[in-house]
């Protein structure tokens, strides 16, 4: 038991991830780990998004299965569970069969080198971006195949549209990514790097979020990636392959039960992941706020008081609506419910203040809430925004976001090497006009 | 734990050599233009691996940088894209003459 | 390229040759689609995305409403034009009622022209507030669905408390009314004025200038006014066509004569002229309702009309300006208890044939927008 | 086991090698011998997903990710596309292999024999190929393969790289112009 | 002298408006186009007024000669291309010039021509307003003015004949305005085609003078007929004139060529009023009097051109008497009035004539366009039947038109009694008592014409309502741009007859010297003529001369009568028609129904001319005509021409099957085939390696690697 508790505890304080160390046992529980936190993230996420919805457009949204509805996800997964799961006639059965584990695989892997705190990713790979890029554009060869399989005009075009978009707004997201990686490259001690992890480390060592990096270039490249990912998870307002009023409901149509849910499992996964990516690139992945300039044991004890604080408000805003609750004898199962999950809330909150704990939850809260913030945007996008035409779409991603990235990757290599292009071309340039100048008179 | 041998470059080139021979057989052997073309990413694919692996090879003499197999390798991926990408527009244009994609019906100069 | 508009009306045998060269492919949209508003069948012949043509099978809901009426008393039919623009029953009824008004040579009392009118603006808003709802629905904005309908309800709830029914309202009577406005009627009015005025400014801060509701929008589905005169098209997308016509103006009907409003124009044509005029529309029935609901009238609400009708043998053809469109009667009678003939001009069912016109050259998603924009409703397409 | 002291453990056993190469024989006979081409190139993708773990196997990391960015995510996308574009039901009823493909198969055959006799031949006294032995050597490999492309010196393959992107160029334009019906 | 020199100016300022809209138009909005086309005819006019004006200054120092400005010369001897020779077998110097000639005949033309042209198109401005084709139209106009105007001026037959086609064509486009509507595109085609028949006429007589003339310049032309070396009655001149006249009645509509004119009606009501009523119809009657040297030197073509204008004239009165259709009484009366200036002219009254066109343009061209006014303010209803009481409704219209049926019925002091009155003055006057006849005529014509007149006046502005509810809702007066005109013309239909205040009446009233200004102004054209007659014919013709006029006595019965005439028509017309309703009976009808039938049905002369001329329809079996001579040549050719063809055919297929047959089998299969067939044997290893399949290819090249690799291997 002790050699148990030691051994946990010699994890703890190591300082590499468990793929470098190549530790298979902790890896294997941190997947475990990072798949089981995914999905119950998957499931909040699918209760916050029609929660929120409703209340933008001034309507309650699930409000039976539990209290505010707490219970609706569980209930629909049960649902699509023992859904009968329909292959339509004249599909490709096989292919029917393996897309949509194409697509979920390709959303889960990415997950590998999400790093969400210095020690806690899966592992720390030499091409830990290019890796995430790549396994999330294999999530294409899913949805193709899908539509393909489904023998049908809809899923069909829906595959063909969402494909040329995904294609097409992985150029620009690339040339994003690109210049956020070349200011890695300015660290006064690294090479550069294409580690996840490096890339946070280096924002720490320069002392800055990339976001703000040479003002205004990183905030011009986080708004290209921001858009791109918007279109490259195919939501709203690029939501294109699954317009309900054109396509019906796109790439999906003719799925159901279980494998439908694995589209969705995915759709919500792909969002956030590239929203892991852009907090790592530009937001300084795990770092706290001002780490920098707020330093000290002060400070880091105040901060680290965050996550329980807010787990406490939440728990608090459970007690608040549990009085708040009729009082009518229909409702008090209800009630109770809503006063237990504060209560659960509340205690991970006292939890949270465990010195221990919360030495160690800090990151990952931090990461949490970077990502939760943009999840709210995509929320907020779908209740504001109505749906682009697909030529529009394509205009945007080819003719304002490509030369946009583009010019803005060649701004950023010339910024990062203003040194050297004073000395090594400004000045001798100058100098030999003066020359001429001179020469002339 | 190590009961097998170790890996070695060869096992590689075996490995690579299979492959190039079903690739091989591919090209020689199938109607269709689509499958023909994927059979001549499988040879390059055998060439990029026994390039990596001969890079392996050659960093173990030659120390950590000598990483001109994988530099080739990334070079052949490159030919493969463009190769892929004009491939598939002939297959498309042609298509669209001949409603075929068999490609031992394209015995003219021109149609 | 051909010019799209010279090709032959949809040829449906076309073979649909192969994806790639996909000169013609021809998709059928609905009758059970989420966009087509009901049971709209629309078959589509496209180059790609473009749309060379499209053909609209309709007649799923048909249910004979005007052979119907052969067969029931005038009184007795009063209910069923309800069901044809089921958005907008209270105009329907007007209509109607009016039309056996004329064709019987009486007049409703002031009285209850001005509860007519009030109702009738009332449910012209009600009706573009559904279709505003369900067009940014289409267009892919799901939010404004949910304002729409929040405030159409306030109307509902007006037309429940005065006639009982919310939807198939039945609330005129042919010679006037049957109920009396109920206490507190003019309040009720007035308060909802006040309450949706500042919810019109809010759908208008969500769309107005928001830049997809734009692209998506301006361009798109042009007709001019000639085509639109041309095929009879009636209504908001006749006047954003820049034609000023309005029956309420053009030929005044009830009393609108008495009241000061202004028809709106649109200059392009396109579908966000469609959605400007609608929008200032529904601002106009506001000013409307104001001035009736000062001013209404004591007096009687039904006119002299005998209780077995039998009109004089002779014909009549009565319009109005229903929130789609002229909505006309036209109705024969043989000097019996029942119509000769009854023959409907629905509003919706003539801007229909508008949209393949509207449709040629865009793309498969300005259909949906196009489709959204006409502002049709199947019952009263098929009847 | 200490996870402190793991140090630099082989990334995998030879049990990884030979279920990859396993893999990537499977799936390459899949892709000659399927008749549905969306089967062939699902094949196909398997296969080089494998071959790029075999890639990360040889502490080519770089070299895996673009395989998988490039190949998994660029071509067979490409292929997909095609496969799709084109109707392929005709295709399925017809005759798969054409009118050689025995003599095909042998000209394979000898060229396997031939490969066999190579892997095992001696000439001279010397091993033609040696039973190399792969050492693992910690390493930068991305910043290596960048060295060699474009350092500060004009790099090794610089030329070569402005070569293929020249040569990219010309392919999109081809592409395009063959592919496009109207330009 | 700047107006004379640059009279050229005058048909190209219209000719500008027209190349304009040819080339603009489709771009130009509606102001524009009015704008420019009404411009340059206004500009036109006022040249033309100026042109006149220094031409008779200059004339009054010239003696009275024309004015000739030749501006280049066409075709000629002189240009070295062409030789000449007449038919007295001498060599001619025969020239054609663009050249411009103005003497007072032409000068009459070319102010009336303007003049009302000028007005029309300020009318049509209004009229128009709500048609297509809008800048068509106008450039229709101005083309048509030009080609008028190039008619009256040409100094010779030749350039004459331009501007001649140039009308027919106008009035083509023009009929077929509407060319959409069936009748119209029809009544274009029939005015063009029976044009073409006149035209061929004109042509043929045009050859004749050329040919005995050598020159077709009026002024040679003239000066040789007045040389005397011609004969009266000389058959040639005989059959040159009366050549002339053919092509005279096709474009002044006379017997047996009228029929184009009534279904030219089709046309919008400002080209019936400026091209069928006052100005092109009457180019007949300018050329006629333009060759009056010719004409007086065949007696016979005098007295053919005086009975067909007489017969014609009340041929198409009887005709008028019973049309429903406004325009077409119009019409008919244009044809009728048409029919008067032929007789003046036949009877050697010249003068009387061009008085006849110059006062006939004023009240005609009101006619109709007060005819246009009514069937826009009646929403286009022609039909007079469905007219009535209209005079309180549209009084501008009204009065202006009350105006124009008085001058045209004759009632004193309007224009139309001086110059009608002069011509049957005339024709009573010639000594040949069978001209007495043709007097008969034309005063029973005068009668039918104040009677056809007035019942158009009262059906349509009298009498009850007779208009469907909706036109009746809609009457309206027309734009000032419509009334302006006719209040115009309406003074000009006044007061225009006061230029030929006949010399008789004059002395009634106590004024001596000379009042008939008109005749004065035109002898320096006509008064030659008389010397030759009084030699050589004395007592036939009448002609100009005031020496043989007969007592004033007879004259003022004679006009005394002619105003009974036109007052009893007038008062016939208000008995049947003053309180016509709804369903009232024609009185002809009442009468006789058969000749009510046949006047209705205009003699049944377009069906007659379908049986005989267009074989349009079968005669007794036989399709006679131009259709019946197509299908006889049909005929002959598919049975008689064809046989022969297929025959020859037939015998050259049987040798060439032959001559086949030895070149497929032994030339090709022995001496061509043989050896290829051999060369294709023996090439065919080599064809191994390059036979197209890739996959060969492959396959070889697969086999060269297999061959590379062993041989590095094992060698």
């Amino acid at each position: 038991m002790h050699a148990l508790v030691q051994y946990i505890e010699s994890y703890l304080s190591s300082d590499k991830t468990p793929g470098t160390a190549g530790n298979w046992f902790w890896a294997t529980v941190y997947v475990l780990l990072v798949f089981v936190g995914l999905s119950i993230a998957v499931i909040a996420m699918n209760w916050l998004e029609r929660k929120i919805l409703a209340h933008m457009q001034v309507r309650l949204g699930p409000m039976r299965v539990g209290p505010h509805g707490l219970l609706q996800p569980i209930a629909d997964a049960l649902k699509l569970l023992l859904k009968e799961d329909i292959i339509p006639d004249g599909a490709d059965k096989v292919v029917f069969w393996i897309a949509p584990f194409i697509v979920v695989l390709a959303a889960f892997t990415v997950f590998v080198v999400v790093p969400f705190g210095p020690t806690h990713a899966i592992t720390d790979m030499n091409i830990g971006i290019l890796f995430m890029l790549g396994v999330s554009s294999l999530s294409v060869l899913g949805i193709v195949t899908a539509g393909w399989a489904s023998n049908s005009h809809y899923p069909l075009i829906g595959a063909l549209r969402s494909s040329a978009q995904m294609v097409s707004y992985e150029v620009a997201m690339g040339l994003a990514v690109v210049s956020a990686i070349l200011m890695t490259s300015l660290n006064e001690s690294s090479t550069g790097t294409l580690s996840m992890i490096g890339i946070v480390e280096a924002q720490k060592a320069q002392g800055e979020w990339f976001l703000f990096k040479f003002f205004p270039l990183g905030i011009i490249a986080f708004a290209i990636f921001a858009i791109a990912m918007v279109a490259e998870t195919n939501r709203a307002p690029f939501d294109l392959p699954e317009a309900e009023s054109e396509l019906t409901a796109g790439f999906h149509t003719e799925y159901s039960g279980f494998r439908w849910s694995l589209f969705f499992l995915a759709e919500y996964s792909a969002m956030i992941a590239v929203s892991s990516i852009a907090v790592t690139l530009w937001l300084g992945g795990w770092l706290r706020p001002f780490p920098n300039l707020l330093h000290g044991t002060t400070w880091d004890l105040a901060f680290s008081f965050i996550p329980g604080i807010a787990f406490l408000l939440l728990g608090a805003m459970c007690f608040y609506n549990t009085a708040r609750m009729p009082k009518h004898p229909l409702f008090k199962i209800q009630t109770i419910g809503l006063a237990g999950f504060g209560a659960v809330l509340a205690l991970i909150g006292l939890v949270m203040f465990l010195p221990p704990v919360r030495e160690r939850v800090g990151d990952i809260f931090w990461f949490s809430a970077k990502v939760a913030g943009f999840m709210y945007l995509y929320i907020w996008y779908r209740g504001t925004f109505p749906r682009y035409r697909f030529d529009q779409l394509m205009k945007v991603g080819w003719k304002v976001l490509l030369p946009t990235g583009l010019a803005l990757l060649i701004c950023t290599a010339l910024w990062a090497m203003r040194s050297e292009v004073w000395t090594q071309v400004v000045v001798p340039v100058g100098m030999g006009f003066a020359d001429f100048v001179r020469r002339l008179l | 734990m190590h009961a097998m041998t170790d890996i070695s470059t060869l096992h590689y080139l075996v490995l690579g050599a299979a492959l190039f021979l079903l690739g091989v057989i591919g090209v020689l052997t199938r109607r269709n233009v689509v499958i023909v073309l994927m059979s001549i990413e499988l040879i390059l694919n055998a060439v990029n691996l026994n390039l990596v692996a001969f890079s392996r090879y050659w960093q173990s003499i030659h120390g950590p940088s000598a990483l001109h197999g994988q530099v080739f390798a990334i070079f052949v991926i490159t030919d493969a894209a463009a190769e892929a990408a004009v491939g598939l527009g002939i297959l498309i244009a042609f298509f669209r003459n001949k409603e075929t994609v068999n490609v031992d019906e394209v015995n003219l100069l021109k149609w | 390229m051909t010019d799209p508009r010279s090709l032959s009306p949809l040829d449906l045998d076309t073979p649909d040759k192969t994806f790639l060269d996909a000169n013609e492919l021809v998709i059928n949209m609905g009758p059970q689609h989420p966009a087509t508003h009901g049971v709209l069948r629309v078959i589509l012949r496209l180059d790609g995305e473009k749309v060379l043509g499209l053909e609209c099978v309709i007649g799923y809901l048909h249910r004979g409403v005007e052979k119907i009426a052969e067969n029931r008393t005038y009184t007795m039919f009063n209910p069923y034009v309800d069901r044809m623009d089921y958005v907008a029953a209270v105009s329907n009824g007007l209509g109607y009622c009016e039309a056996v008004e004329r064709l019987l040579s009486v007049e409703a009392p002031p009285r209850a022209q001005y509860i007519r009118v009030i109702l009738t603006e009332l449910n012209r808003i009600a009706s573009h507030q559904l279709w505003l709802g369900t067009h940014a629905l289409d267009i892919g904005a799901i939010t404004p669905l949910f304002y729409t309908f929040r405030d159409r309800e306030e109307i509902l709830k007006i037309f429940e408390k005065y006639c009982g029914a919310r939807l198939t309202t039945h609330a005129f009577r042919i010679g006037g009314l049957q109920y009396e406005a109920y206490d507190g009627f003019e309040r009720d009015v007035k308060n909802f004025v006040s309450f949706v005025k500042p919810k019109i400014d809010e759908y208008e801060e969500l769309l107005t200038t928001n830049r997809i509701w734009l692209e998506r929008t301006k361009g798109v589905g042009v007709i001019s006014g000639k085509d639109c005169i041309a095929l009879g098209v009636t209504g908001p997308v006749l006047r954003a066509s820049g034609v000023k016509w309005d029956i309420r103006k053009a030929q005044p009907y009830a009393n609108y004569k008495n009241f000061d409003f202004e028809i709106p124009t649109g200059e392009n044509g396109d579908t966000y002229d469609r959605y400007i005029v609608r929008m200032i529309e529904m601002r106009q029935s506001l000013r409307i309702i104001e001035q009736a609901v000062e001013g209404i009238p004591e007096g009687p609400i039904m006119a002299k009309v005998p209780k077995v009708m039998k009109p004089p043998v002779g014909e009549v053809y009565h319009s109005i300006e229903a929130p789609k469109g002229e909505l006309g009667y036209f109705i024969v009678s043989d000097g019996s208890t029942q119509p000769y003939r009854v023959r409907v001009r629905p509003p919706s069912f003539v801007n229909l044939q508008a949209l393949d016109l509207m449709c040629r050259d865009q793309l498969v998603a300005d259909v949906i927008a196009v489709i959204g924009t006409l502002d049709i409703v199947l019952g009263e397409v098929d009847r | 086991m200490n996870p402190q002291i793991a140090g630099n453990p082989p990334v995998a056993t030879p049990y990884f090698f030979y279920g990859l190469a396993a893999i990537m024989i499977i799936g390459g006979i899949l892709v000659i011998t399927r008749k549905n081409a969306v089967h062939s190139a699902l094949a196909l993708i398997t296969t080089l997903l494998a071959q790029a773990a075999l890639y990360l196997m040889l502490y080519a990391p770089f070299v895996a990710g673009v395989q998988i960015i490039l190949y998994a995510g660029g071509i067979m996308v490409l292929f997909l596309f095609v496969i799709m574009l084109i109707s392929i039901e005709r295709a399925e009823k017809e005759r798969q292999f054409n009118k050689q493909w025995l003599v095909g198969i042998a000209a394979a055959a000898a060229l396997g024999g031939l490969f066999i006799t190579v892997y095992t031949a001696t000439t001279k006294g010397r091993v033609l190929f040696p039973e190399g032995r792969t050492s693992y050597v910690d390493m930068q490999n991305t910043q290596g393969i960048a060295n060699l492309l474009f350092d500060q010196h004009g790099g090794t393959y610089m030329f070569a790289f402005e070569i293929a992107s020249l040569l990219l160029l010309v392919a999109i334009i081809g592409a395009v112009v063959m592919a496009k019906k109207r330009i | 002298m700047l107006f004379l020199d640059h009279i050229y100016l005058i048909p190209l300022l219209p000719a500008f408006g027209a190349a304009f809209m040819f080339f603009f138009g489709r771009k130009l909005t509606k102001q524009t186009v009015s704008a420019v086309c009404v411009g340059v005819v206004v500009l036109a006019f006022l040249f033309a007024c100026g042109a006149v004006l220094q031409y008779n200054v200059w004339a009054g120092a010239n003696n009275h000669q024309p004015f000739q400005k030749i501006v280049y010369t066409w075709l000629g001897t002189d240009t070295g291309h062409l030789n000449f020779f007449k038919q007295d077998g001498s060599a001619a110097n025969f020239q054609i010039d663009a050249g411009f000639l103005l003497d007072p005949l032409s000068a009459i033309w070319l102010l009336f021509v303007t003049g009302v042209g000028m007005l029309i198109h300020i009318y049509s401005i209004g009229y128009m307003a709500h048609e297509g084709g809008y800048y068509r139209f106008f450039g229709y106009l101005n083309l048509f003015m030009f080609s008028m105007l190039t008619l009256i001026l040409a100094n010779n037959y030749a350039l004459m004949f331009v501007g001649w086609e140039g009308v027919g064509l106008c009035s083509y486009l023009l009929i077929g305005f509407y060319f959409h509507r069936k009748s119209a595109s029809d009544a274009a085609n029939k005015a063009f085609i029976v044009n073409r028949i006149g035209d061929a006429g004109f042509i043929l007589g045009m050859f004749f003078i050329a040919w005995l003339m050598g020159s077709l310049r009026y002024v040679d032309v003239n000066a040789a007929a007045r040389s005397g070396h011609f004969q009266i009655g000389d058959p040639l001149i005989t059959a040159a004139t009366l050549l002339l006249f053919v092509g005279a009645c096709g474009k002044s509509a006379q017997l047996p060529l009228y029929v184009w004119l009534p279904d030219a009606m089709e046309g919008p009501t400002p080209v019936s009023a400026l091209i069928h009523a006052a100005t092109m119809v009457t180019a007949g009657v300018y050329m006629v009097a333009r060759s009056n040297a010719l004409f007086v030197l065949a007696p016979t073509s005098m007295k053919t051109v005086a009975i067909v204008g007489a017969l014609t004239a009340i041929f198409a009165a009887s005709i008028g008497l019973v049309q429903n259709d406004i325009k077409r009484v119009l019409a008919y009366s244009t044809v009728s009035q048409l029919g008067y200036m032929f007789l003046a002219l036949g009877v050697g009254a010249f003068a009387a004539g061009v008085f006849h066109v110059f006062t006939h343009a004023f009240f005609k061209a009101l006619l109709f366009l007060g005819a246009g006014s009514v069937i826009h303010a009646m929403s286009g209803e022609q039909d007079m039947r469905n007219m009535g009481d209209l005079r309180n409704r549209i009084p501008t219209t009204y009065w202006t038109m009350f105006i124009a049926t008085l001058a045209i019925a004759g009632i004193p002091p309007f224009a139309g009694f001086f110059s009608k009155d002069e011509i049957l003055w005339q024709s009573w006057a010639t000594e040949s008592v069978a001209y007495h006849l043709l007097w008969y005529i034309g005063y029973a014509t005068a009668f039918m014409t104040a009677f056809y007149m007035f019942r158009l006046i009262y059906l349509t502005f009298w009498s009850k309502p007779r208009m469907s509810h909706d036109v009746e809702h809609h009457i309206h007066e027309s734009p000032a741009s419509m009334t302006m005109p006719l209040v115009v013309l309406a003074v000009m239909s006044l007061f225009a007859g006061f230029l030929g205040f006949p010399q008789s009446l004059a002395r009634l009233v106590g004024i001596h010297g000379e009042t008939n200004r008109f005749e004065a102004y035109l002898a320096p054209v006509f008064a030659k003529e008389a010397p030759v007659f009084a030699k050589e014919e004395p007592g036939q013709l009448a002609a100009g001369t005031k020496e043989e006029e007969k007592s004033s006595g007879t004259e003022y019965l004679l006009m005394f009568l002619s105003v009974g005439a036109a007052a009893f028509g007038w008062y016939m017309a208000g008995r049947s028609y003053r309180e016509a309703d709804k369903g009232y009976v024609e009185p002809i009808n009442a009468l006789s129904p058969p000749v009510y039938n046949t006047l209705l049905n205009k003699y049944y002369v377009d069906e007659g001319y379908d049986y005989v001329f267009t074989g349009r329809r079968k005669l007794g079996g036989v399709r006679l005509g131009a259709m019946g001579l197509g299908e006889a040549s049909s005929w002959f050719d598919a049975n008689v021409v064809d046989g022969a063809v297929n025959a020859s055919g037939w015998l050259t297929r049987v040798v060439a099957s032959l001559s086949s047959w030895w070149d497929k089998w032994i030339i090709d299969g022995v001496g061509v085939n043989g050896p290829a067939i051999l060369a294709r044997m023996l090439s065919y290893p080599a064809r191994l390696l390059e036979w197209g399949l890739v996959q060969w290819y492959a396959l070889v090249m697969t086999a060269g690697l297999v061959g590379f690799v062993f041989y590095y291997v094992y060698h």
